[in-house]
């Protein structure tokens, strides 16, 4: 138990995995959707480099490294796409989000 | 000789074809001439033949060309000119030489004469290759062809709707037989590998009975159809919608008789099986008796001369029946010569009653129509078989014959029948022309009928009258192929006593009917006297409601059934699954795409769902892989 | 030329519907007419230079289309194929010489044409994809003319007939290209060539399968009870040139494809199911006739006997035996012309009446006799009449099928009656009677137009059942082959007895003659 | 021992932090419990000695990343509480648990791979940003280049989403008098 | 201290590189012409877009001839993989780029091809995609796809419409889900392999036996998830219609033909080695996905009232059926897949073309969309030609010979059966008898229905150009005689696929 081993880390980055899901499930609010999609690439990041560290590995952290880099574009492209919707509907509220159906 | 044959044969065809190039014109007198001619032509072609033959000539067989061939089966247009088949010949182009001239006058005042003089032609054509071809294939030929020349004959006056509905009836019983014919062809041609007469004949000797048998009765029941045997009796009645000529012509002397000319023809099949000959024999004499108790209460003249046809034709296959295949023949010929003959002269009368039909409503007719009632006086007189008429000689072998092969069942029904067809013939005899002139009550001014038309029948009048003459001269020519005997029976005084015995019984039968009917009280029946109210009387007056059975158990139920098929099956069942399935697909489709709400979060819930549901089966399949061990153990506890 | 000839056959009417695309509308008719009488004397010439004395494939063209897989455009006629492709010409030429005033004429011609390119294609095809390309390029023609000039339920119509058949051949194809599979086990090449298939022995159990896989695309297209309730529909509604085809033509796609693949492909299965599949014909046979006879509509009367009809070819063809194979290939013919005049006459009265409710008419004898003369004969030939057409093809059906089963062929037979009850029934109600219905008292009489496609058919379903040797010889020669094959191929000893060899003489007589000397 | 406290110190931080950010209304302590968050998972990067990502971490996320939400906070005017409909609470309990429950079996069992052998191994007694570097410029040059690409596709695509042209929308401009190439 | 690094340039192969940088370096010529010079017309754009596609062609065509001398090649750092998949799928990309490209020059004015930066989003996303498709290294695949994705919720956006924002952002939301999901699944098989190279993975995985199979399924999984969205798998497809309507026509013909592709190789290199050393979850996992994807799509697509809705579920449909190569994995389902997707990017760019030009800038009355079915009724008699092409493009998705779908349907059929799936060639068999009814839904109100009032023959190539015609000409040709075509395709294919060991 105190010994701090891979599963840890593993088990810790599937916890925030899974809260990220709860919150992109949850949120109706299309920016905090996005901070949930940040926590799953974040809780992957966790993983990558107790991986790389258990393994003596660098390339977990390169992984890891890349994820920040895809993160923040999405940031820049998402908030984008928000800023357009919300000139337009004034919210950015996802079940304004439904005129396509069927 | 072939030219002759070939003559006899087409002249029909081509009288019938060129009368029907005057369908769509008004009457043309010529072409019912041009067509007497040709049948005319083939009359004396086959009379040329017929001398031929009787002068000891070889039978003519002539191969026209290949029809079918496939396999092993090879059908050709073959024609024989035999004993038996230039006899038929012989019948069938005299009296459709007879009443294509007489229809010359019957017809006259109406608008399809030259449609009906193609029609006639053309079943003389048929009725020829029925009768000449050398193979059951082109038998069923002209089977088939009689059967719709009689559909087209019946239905002649298309726009009444009793003799359409009758055309169609009698074409379908005819088909139900026709189906038993077919399966007698199929399995003679697959017992023996062909279907010429010769070449099947040969192999019948060798084939087991059972198989002999079947192919007998199938035959009979071809032949049952045609001749309108029991139980496809009624169209035969019905059909007397047709133009009398055609009554006289087919569903007298011709095509009704072609069950009992493929009984002769097939004579080497059926007397290897006797046990089917009884069949048929029995069967005949019951017909005969059966059709012949019909006739006696009917109201409707050609009706009644309808169930004796039917009646004479029980007689003819009680003779086949029991192997008394010439007498069969012999009494055919006699009886078409006064059968026709008794039509044609109850043509006469329709034509001057204008088409009435009950006899109740004519009487003492003798005095305008004096040689029509000669006439139908003598075939009345030669169907009842009064010496020395055609009929004594033909019915009386047939007595014999029966009595002879000691079928004695038989032999008394028939007897009894004949007294029972003296009796309705004289009483139709009695009604028409003797007694009180009822008609004049309904306004009727008869007349007698053309002379030339006199004059056409005369030769059948002749002939009812000498036929049995030939008697001899046909059994010298059909002995050989027919294996014909002569029937003796044992003491000349049984003899006397049988053939004396009919006579009187038929004298005695014929005075009951003169005394019964040809009195001043007969009136048109009115359904009030105790007679008509009687059970015998009504249930022969309905033919036994058989006609009325098979509407009720037959006709309509086959309607019905085929409105259920229809409407409950096919579009119900059937169709309705077949769309019901594709609604199933198109309703699923259509109830799921809600899935598709179009809510970002549902969509995202949808991903996380899947992702979860896979998940779950990695987790177990994975843990199963990993417990595999342990799993396995607690199955084999449970022993499994 | 003539080594090309069934390529020019095909692609003709094509490019001639191309070329018809510029062609101005109003010359439109006297183009299709060039066009299909080229196409007609090109069939002629097909069948001129036919050699009927030859059991195998004529005028094989090869050319390797996807030799990579085994496909390669493959022609060839036989003696089974090469008449039913003179009927197609035939057919089209008639039917566009006789089509009426229509909107979108041009259309229509473009369309026939196309249809003929996909029915020469069908029944030259030698290599199975091939095959079932103009099968299912059939449809779309089909589709089109049945949706755009139909009835009132014309896309239903139109949709059910493409789907159901579109179905049913998918499947088909799973099963050729299960074939090709088998083909490439045992050889290690890829073939679709069904010539090559042919040298194919299957297991049995395979076969059955594979059958059941060919049997389902053939049996929709056929249509087998209970595959067939979408033609009612397509017939119902579809103009009257669309029915002749389809009925004349393209239901034979079916019953020939059952000849062509399923009997020499599987001796074994086809003895297996053999029975099965007769029941399910005589059901055809029996019952269609009854449904047929609860119709109100004559055109569905004639619809619904064309299925009864296509029962007795089935059952000709499960007769597994020469006279039976080539009595169905035959009545395959004869049911072309009779049932294509028969759809010709609805169109005419339908043409002047808009309707095909036969209690709309009655007495049609008085007011048209030429037309009623007309009917009448083809009538008498639908119901099987010796000396018509279609007489020598349901003899030799079950005829042959005798030999399988005494008992089912009786039943099958049955049909002849049941043919007739229908048929007359219905015809009396046309044509017999008084003219109870005003409208009927003037009609026109059948015009030339109308005559130009019909008295050709009435003359060749008289011809044809006279004398059909010029036609019966050759179709018997490739039967006799096919069937020899057949024999040759089947593996079980009851194969073996179902399927006679036709080289052997007939048994039966010669050795119980023997015996009893 | 250290280590361990820390890891539990810092688990239980972040997943309270981010448990915020997905229950929270207030988008205003979302924002600031992700930032929390965020740096918190930096620490687990020095535990791990991969100083360089962690620092990175810190930069881009705390640095970049939440600046851009706090911008995009202001612009939307989200600091108000974020009203949300309910949606059926079941499914998602339903999918979290079973999440919870997939998660424990999963993860109860050891991993087996023991015999792994470090393709880039790190060495002790070089720096961890030196080593980053090393791979990062030799094996990971081509997708490193790429993640430049792809930040000048998103800054190209940032720019003209939230552009000025963007106001107007030809797209649904009617321009019946246009020119019409062909 | 570190030692330097002594790295020669041949070592690098940077040839390999050559097609993924062209299309980068012409996007980035584009950015830096307008900033010299702004307001060019977009014609000049779609020229040099084309350009530099054709030289990116150039470029794939000397590499597939290397591909037949010298086999799989590696390049720069072993992170390049160009193997017969990887030239395949980018011959794929580029050539239905370059029929994409000219679709922008049309008769009337949409937002997007305002944009230069649209062209260069453009060519960058090819170079994504192409990165995409020719590595087997987890990361560069993960960053090549994020561009790609990145510029085409972008590009989708530019089309300035409520519809397509709402596309752009349900894809991007979805999309940046999926991206978890890949991170997480690349998480655990680097866990379980210390690797993110496919073919280390594979060498790992294989050397312990599959011991820890559990994990490699639940990694399995992850991917499938991620991406089964990027491919649009049943249950991961929700976005494909919605995006589909929203974003351009021409668009969304793009979208269901390139990104897919690039998925479905990674599909391939991640899943084939698993079935192929017998992970029979996986195997049944994909039957059933596959199974689902087909049957459910074909039904949604039934009950759609706008065509390019229908065309979304019916592209979901055909991704499923090519899916089912992926799960057969013999060569032969492999060559099946590129012919198949070969042949439906013409036959489905070519339908989304007609879409295209009978677009109208304002709706009809009475349409909620786009391209209701109502709009093409009779179209035979106001635009015959434009009708029967549509036709043709209809009867080749449905599957019916010898249109160019077809013998993709039968090569893929045949594949099944030659595997051993009966029961699956069946189903795919009856799944596009079952699409046939959308198709036909089309084509029966195009030939059959008669007009709407008020519609001329014009509302149907209102957008039309001559290069629009042109592209829809050659996807009509491409669709017509596909059958000359497809044995050398076969053949072409079938050595690239044998060659690259799958």
């Amino acid at each position: 138990m105190m010994e701090i081993g891979l599963n840890h880390y593993l088990i810790l980055s599937t916890i925030l995995f899974a809260i990220g899901l709860v919150g992109v499930m949850r949120r109706k609010n299309l920016l905090l959707l996005f901070f949930a999609t940040e926590i799953l690439l974040n809780s992957v990041n966790i993983a990558f480099a107790a991986i790389s560290h258990y393994y003596g590995d660098l390339t977990g952290q390169m992984f890891a490294f890349f994820v920040i880099a895809i993160a923040a574009s999405e940031v820049a492209v998402g908030l984008g796409l928000l800023i357009v919707w919300y000139k337009r509907h004034g919210n950015i509220d996802l079940d304004s989000l439904a005129s396509m159906k069927g | 000789m072939e030219k002759y044959l070939y003559i006899a044969l087409f002249a029909p065809l081509v009288s019938s074809l060129f009368s029907a190039l005057f369908t769509a014109t008004p009457k043309k007198t010529f072409t019912g001439i041009i067509a007497s001619l040709l049948i005319f032509s083939a009359f004396v072609s086959s009379s040329i033949l017929l001398t031929h033959i009787l002068g000891g000539g070889e039978p003519i067989h002539v191969e026209m060309m290949t029809w079918m061939a496939t396999g092993d089966l090879y059908i050709p247009f073959g024609f024989v000119v035999d004993e038996i088949s230039v006899t038929m010949m012989m019948v069938v182009t005299l009296v459709s030489t007879v009443v294509h001239i007489y229809s010359i006058g019957y017809m006259d005042h109406d608008k399809g004469f030259n449609r009906f003089f193609s029609y006639l032609s053309a079943f003389v054509f048929s009725m020829m290759i029925l009768v000449m071809s050398d193979n059951y294939a082109g038998l069923f030929i002209g089977w088939e062809g009689v059967g719709l020349c009689s559909w087209l004959l019946i239905g002649f006056w298309f726009h009444k709707e009793s003799a359409t509905w009758a055309a169609n009836e009698a074409f379908i019983m005819n088909r139900i037989a026709d189906l038993g014919m077919l399966v007698g062809l199929f399995l003679i041609y697959w017992n023996t590998g062909t279907l010429q007469y010769e070449g099947s004949f040969a192999a019948f000797a060798h084939l087991d009975t059972t198989t002999l048998s079947w192919i007998g009765i199938f035959l009979f029941i071809g032949a049952m159809g045609k001749s309108a045997q029991f139980p496809l009796h009624t169209w035969l009645a019905d059909a007397m919608e047709g133009p009398t000529p055609v009554s006289a012509l087919i569903h007298a002397a011709t095509m009704v008789t072609a069950g009992v000319y493929l009984v002769v023809r097939s004579n080497e099949l059926y007397s290897l099986i006797p046990h089917v000959g009884l069949f048929i024999a029995s069967l005949g004499a019951f017909v005969a008796i059966f059709a012949a108790s019909m006739a006696l209460v009917n109201r409707d003249m050609k009706r009644v001369i309808a169930y004796s046809t039917l009646s004479q034709l029980g007689y003819m296959f009680a003779a086949a029946g029991l192997g008394a295949y010439w007498v069969a023949l012999f009494h055919l010929m006699a009886h078409a010569f006064f059968k026709a003959l008794l039509f044609l002269g109850a043509g006469n009368v329709m034509h001057a009653m204008h088409d009435e039909l009950d006899p109740f409503k004519m009487g003492g007719l003798k005095k305008v129509m004096k040689w029509t009632y000669i006439m139908m006086t003598f075939a009345s007189v030669a169907l009842a078989g009064l010496f020395p008429l055609a009929g004594f000689f033909s019915k009386d072998t047939i007595l014999e014959a029966a009595f002879a092969e000691h079928h004695f069942v038989i032999y008394s029904v028939l007897l009894f029948t004949a007294g029972l067809t003296a009796f309705y013939s004289f009483r139709l005899t009695a009604l028409i022309f003797e007694g009180e002139e009822r008609y004049k009550l309904f306004g009727i001014h008869p007349h007698e009928a053309y002379k030339y038309m006199l004059v056409a029948m005369s030769p059948l009048l002749i002939l009812a009258i000498i036929a049995g003459a030939f008697r001899t001269t046909f059994f010298g020519m059909v002995e050989e192929i027919l294996g014909a005997m002569e029937y003796h029976i044992h003491s000349h005084v049984t003899l006397w006593i049988m053939t004396i015995g009919t006579q009187v019984f038929v004298i005695l039968a014929i005075m009951y009917a003169y005394k019964k009917y040809n009195n001043a009280k007969i009136t048109v029946p009115d359904g009030t006297s105790a007679m008509e109210n009687s059970f015998m009387y009504k249930l022969l007056l309905n033919q036994y409601y058989i006609p009325y059975a098979y509407e009720k158990y037959i006709v309509v139920p086959y309607r019905e059934m085929s409105e259920v098929f229809w409407t409950h099956v096919d579009l119900k069942i059937v169709d309705a699954s077949v769309d019901g399935i594709a609604g199933i697909i198109y309703n699923t489709g259509d109830r799921t795409s809600a899935m598709q709400s179009g809510n970002l979060s549902t969509m995202l819930k949808w991903m996380v769902a899947g992702l979860l549901g896979m998940l779950s089966l990695a987790v177990v399949f994975g843990l199963a892989v990993r417990y595999s061990d342990e799993i396995l153990a607690i199955l084999s506890g449970l022993g499994v | 030329m003539v080594d090309h000839i069934l390529s020019i056959l095909i692609f003709f009417p094509v490019v001639a519907a191309l070329f018809g695309v510029i062609v101005h509308k109003d010359s439109i008719r006297a183009y299709g007419i060039a066009v299909s009488v080229i196409e007609f004397a090109l069939s002629l010439w097909l069948w001129f230079a036919f050699d009927g004395q030859s059991s195998g494939m004529q005028f094989m063209e090869s050319i390797p289309l996807i030799p990579a897989f085994g496909i390669n455009y493959t022609l060839g006629v036989d003696g089974i194929s090469v008449f039913i492709i003179i009927l197609s010409t035939f057919v089209t030429l008639i039917g566009i010489a006789s089509l009426g005033e229509i909107k979108n004429l041009k259309n229509m011609i473009i369309t026939l044409l196309v249809l003929q390119m996909t029915m020469s294609g069908v029944f030259a095809a030698l290599d199975a994809i091939i095959f079932y390309v103009f099968w299912e390029l059939s449809l779309v023609p089909m589709l089109y003319i049945i949706g755009a000039w139909g009835g009132p339920l014309r896309i239903y119509a139109s949709i059910k007939f493409f789907l159901y058949t579109f179905a049913g051949s998918l499947v088909m194809l799973v099963g050729m290209l299960f074939m090709a599979y088998f083909y490439n086990q045992a050889t290690g090449e890829w073939s679709f060539a069904i010539l090559d298939w042919y040298r194919l022995i299957l297991p049995e159990n395979l076969q059955l399968w594979l059958f059941v896989a060919f049997f389902l695309g053939f049996a929709i297209k056929v249509p087998m009870f209970p595959f067939h309730t979408w033609l009612p529909y397509a017939h119902g509604q579809a103009p009257t040139i669309g029915s002749v085809i389809l009925a004349a033509i393209l239901l034979k796609m079916g019953t020939y494809a059952f000849i062509r693949f399923s009997l020499p492909l599987f001796p074994d299965a086809s003895v297996f199911f053999m029975y099965p599949i007769a029941v399910i014909a005589i059901i055809m046979v029996i019952y269609t006739a009854m449904v047929a006879y609860g119709q109100k509509d004559i055109k569905q009367v004639i619809a619904y006997s064309s299925i009864s009809h296509m029962g007795i070819i089935i059952i000709g063809t499960f007769a597994l035996n020469v006279e039976g194979i080539s009595g169905s290939v035959f009545l395959m013919l004869g049911h072309g012309v009779v049932a294509g005049a028969l759809f010709f006459l609805v169109g005419v009265i339908y043409d002047r009446r808009h309707t095909k409710i036969m209690s709309e008419f009655g007495g049609l004898a008085h007011s048209m006799p030429r037309y009623a003369t007309i009917f009448g004969v083809m009538m008498m030939a639908s119901v099987g009449m010796p000396l018509t057409i279609n007489f020598v093809g349901e003899f030799l059906s079950l005829l042959g099928f005798f030999k399988q089963s005494q008992i089912l062929t009786l039943l099958a037979g049955v049909g002849i009656i049941v043919g007739a009850i229908y048929m007359l029934t219905a015809y009396k109600k046309l044509f017999f009677g008084e003219i109870t219905n005003e409208e009927n008292r003037n009609l026109p009489d059948i015009n030339k137009r109308e005559l130009v496609a019909l008295i050709p058919l009435t003359f060749l379903a008289i011809w044809l059942g006279v004398y059909p040797k010029p036609v019966l010889d050759p179709i018997n020669t490739s039967v006799e082959s096919i069937v020899q094959l057949m024999h040759d191929k089947a593996q079980t000893a009851e194969a073996k007895r179902r399927i006679p060899s036709p080289l052997s003489q007939m048994t039966i007589p010669v050795s119980s003659i023997e015996e009893a000397h | 021992m250290f280590e361990a406290i820390a890891f539990y110190l810092f688990a239980f931080l972040t997943i309270a932090m981010f448990y915020i950010v997905v229950t929270t209304s207030q988008a205003l302590y979302a924002l600031s419990a992700l930032a929390a968050g965020m740096i918190f998972i930096s620490a687990f990067f020095f535990i791990l000695n991969a100083d360089f990502l962690g620092a990175i971490q810190i930069i881009v996320y705390t640095g970049a990343v939440m600046a851009l939400y706090a911008f995009g906070m202001m612009f939307f005017d989200t600091t108000r509480e974020v009203k949300e409909k309910k949606g059926n609470k079941f499914i998602i309990v339903g999918m979290s648990a079973l999440a919870a429950a997939l998660v424990v079996a999963i993860f109860a069992a050891p991993m087996l791979s023991t015999n792994i052998v470090a393709l880039y191994p790190s060495s002790a007694d070089i720096g961890n940003t030196q080593e980053v570097g090393m791979v990062l410029f030799t094996k990971y040059l081509i997708p490193f280049e790429l993640a430049a690409v792809m930040l000048l596709v998103a800054m190209v695509a940032g720019i003209v989403l939230a552009g000025k042209k963007m106001d107007n929308s030809i797209t649904l401009e009617d321009d019946t008098n246009e020119k019409v190439l062909s | 201290m570190l030692d330097p690094v002594n790295i020669s340039l041949e070592s690098l192969n940077l040839t390999t590189l050559a097609p993924m940088l062209i299309p980068i370096v012409g996007a980035l010529l584009i950015l830096v012409m307008d900033t010299i010079k702004g307001g060019l017309d977009k014609s000049l754009y779609v020229v040099i877009s084309m350009l530099f596609m054709g030289i990116d062609l150039a470029a794939l065509l000397s590499a597939s001839d290397m591909f037949s001398v010298a086999g799989t090649m590696m390049g720069a750092f072993d992170v390049m993989l160009i193997d017969g998949l990887a030239i395949l799928a980018q011959l794929i990309i580029v050539g239905a780029s370059l029929l994409f490209i000219p679709l922008a020059l049309t008769g009337k004015r949409f937002h997007e091809f305002s944009y230069p930066e649209f062209f260069a989003l453009f060519l960058f996303m090819m170079s994504g995609f192409q990165f995409m498709v020719a590595t087997d290294n987890l990361i560069l695949i993960f960053v090549g796809l994020e561009t790609a994705s990145l510029a085409l919720y972008t590009l989708i956006a530019l089309h300035n419409r409520d519809k397509s924002f709402e596309a752009a952002v349900k894809y991007f939301t979805m999309g940046a889900l999926a991206a978890g999901f890949f991170s997480f699944g690349s998480m655990i098989f680097y866990a379980l392999t210390g690797s993110v190279e496919i073919n280390q993975i594979a060498t790992v995985l294989a050397a312990n036996n599959y011991a820890d199979i559990g994990y490699v399924l639940i990694g399995t999984v992850f991917m499938l998830a991620s991406l089964g969205f990027k491919v649009s798998l049943v249950p991961f497809h929700t976005w494909t219609p919605d995006v589909y309507e929203g974003a351009s026509a021409a668009m969304a013909g793009y979208m269901s033909i390139v990104p897919k592709i690039a998925g479905f190789i990674v599909t391939m290199r991640l899943f084939e080695f698993l079935i192929h050393s017998h992970v029979v979850w996986l195997e049944y996992v994909l039957y059933g996905v596959v199974v689902v994807t087909m049957t459910a799509a074909n039904m949604w697509a039934l009950v759609q009232t706008d065509v390019k809705r229908m065309l979304a579920y019916s592209s979901i449909s055909h991704a499923g059926f090519v899916m089912a190569a992926v799960m057969i994995g013999t060569t032969q389902a492999n060559t099946a897949l590129f012919l198949y997707w070969i042949l439906f990017s013409f036959t489905n760019l070519g339908s989304f073309s007609m879409l295209w030009i009978s677009r109208q800038k304002s709706l009809p009355d009475h349409q909620s969309s786009d391209h209701s079915y109502n709009k093409f009724a009779g179209m035979i008699h106001t635009a015959p030609v434009a009708a029967t092409i549509m036709t043709l493009f209809m009867l080749s998705l449905a599957g019916v010979p010898p249109f160019a779908l077809f013998w993709g349907k039968l090569y893929m059929i045949g594949s099944a059966v030659s595997a051993g799936y009966t029961v699956l060639a069946l189903i795919m068999a009856l799944n596009s008898a079952i699409a046939g009814y959308y198709y036909l839904k089309l084509v029966v109100y195009m030939l059959m229905k008669d007009p709407v009032a008020g519609v001329s023959g014009d509302t149907y190539t209102r957008n039309a150009t001559l290069s629009l015609k042109t592209v829809i000409g050659i996807a009509a040709v491409g669709t017509i005689f596909a059958f000359i075509a497809i044995n050398p395709l076969i053949e072409f294919i079938t050595s690239f696929v044998y060659n690259s060991g799958y």
